[in-house]
């Protein structure tokens, strides 16, 4: 990889990378969630909002389980494994690394002047 | 070992913070003089213990 | 000293915290792309600039952890469906 | 607090609902360590079992909320009533002599 982000080689291996970091991406936020609501149900007192937090937790750690199985079988995560995940993590960390020092956006991205009207009103 | 290595560290902690637990509730109980705070407290006792031993046999087969 | 072993807990620790920074890098920099306000945009900026220096701190200590492993240049593995 | 216990301990203060309160505590520590343990397991049987876990540690936490609730000591609706009972609860610990 190098730092042209229009160099075709760039885009060598980029659907599993995206994949990888989307699918941790999730489960960072499932677990998080699960996390969030147990903190929420302590917090709580009355019996209808904990039955719907509870249903939501035991529904949270179902989603959280179906994602960790998804991604051991696509290999994306190596809980038993650890030199597997050691090498995984490194490398994503590395090609983030390398994007992060992209300059990927140039232009000034500044649209907002043009969403004060419709195309139809531009003279 | 059949257990992932972040899992069995997890169920330590637990079993760490179930054991005071169960010890704080057995003595605790003797202090206690309402009748229905007994109650909950030897509910708590019972199903800590029975927790307890479930943790036991995870960690049991975790060691290696 | 700086050569000894991690823990096993504080090297599970870290490999949950290198990929929440691995997201953090990928997420403040993709997003640029979507926002409109300069400022925002460049506070995204330093934030991946920043979270840069943190991951690299962050790889270098990662490599003493007990299950360490020779990094190969890309996924061994690929997937292919 | 069973008045024996309580002369021969010197632990007066120690009264039902300070128990109660560390209980309440507990249960709460326990449902948010669950919780976590539970999104750190990925075998089946671990997580069953953890999940398991978690429900009764709600349960816990509920019927001892509710119990606090019944008699009094916790006021979740009512924060100047909680309010009110926090600073003489806090008046009574501090003003408590250490042996």
């Amino acid at each position: 990889m190098n730092n042209d982000h229009l160099d075709p080689i760039n885009s060598l291996n980029v659907p599993e990378l995206a994949d990888t970091t989307f699918a941790m991406d999730f489960l960072l936020r499932a677990k998080e969630g699960v996390r969030n609501i147990a903190v929420a149900l302590t917090e709580s007192a009355s019996p209808d909002v904990r039955a719907l937090l509870r249903n939501q937790l035991l529904q949270g750690i179902a989603m959280h389980q179906e994602i960790t199985e998804l991604m051991v079988s696509k290999k994306w995560f190596h809980p038993y494994e650890l030199s597997e995940q050691y090498q995984l993590d490194q490398l994503s960390a590395k090609n983030t690394i390398m994007i992060g020092n992209m300059n990927l956006f140039p232009a000034d991205m500044n649209r907002k002047g043009i969403f004060d009207r419709t195309p139809d009103e531009h003279k | 070992m059949n257990y992932a290595l972040h899992e069995v560290l997890e169920v330590h902690e637990m079993a760490a913070f179930k054991t005071t637990c169960l010890t704080k509730s057995k003595t605790m109980k003797a202090l206690v003089s309402d009748q229905k705070l007994k109650d909950i407290m030897q509910q708590d006792i019972d199903v800590s213990t029975r927790q307890l031993q479930e943790f036991t046999s995870i960690l049991s087969n975790a060691r290696h | 000293m700086d050569n000894q072993k991690l823990a096993a807990h504080e090297s599970l620790d870290l490999h949950e915290v290198i990929n929440f920074k691995t997201l953090c890098v990928a997420k403040s920099k993709l997003m640029q792309g979507l926002v409109f306000d300069n400022d925002l945009r460049a506070l995204m900026q330093k934030d991946v600039d920043q979270s840069i220096k943190a991951l690299g701190e962050l790889q270098k200590i990662y490599e003493r952890a007990p299950f360490e492993a020779p990094v190969p240049e890309s996924r061994p593995t690929p997937i292919v469906n | 607090m069973n008045p024996i216990i309580q002369n021969i301990t010197g632990m007066n203060a120690l009264s039902d609902q300070v128990v109660a309160m560390d209980l309440l505590i507990s249960a709460k520590s326990g449902v948010r360590n669950y919780a976590m343990a539970v999104t750190e397991s990925g075998t089946p049987e671990v997580k069953e079992i953890l999940t398991r876990h978690l429900v009764e540690a709600l349960d816990m936490h509920e019927q001892i909320s509710s119990y606090m609730v019944e008699k009094g000591w916790y006021h979740a609706w009512d924060t100047n009533e909680q309010i009110n009972l926090d600073l003489n609860n806090i008046n009574t610990a501090l003003n408590l002599p250490s042996l």
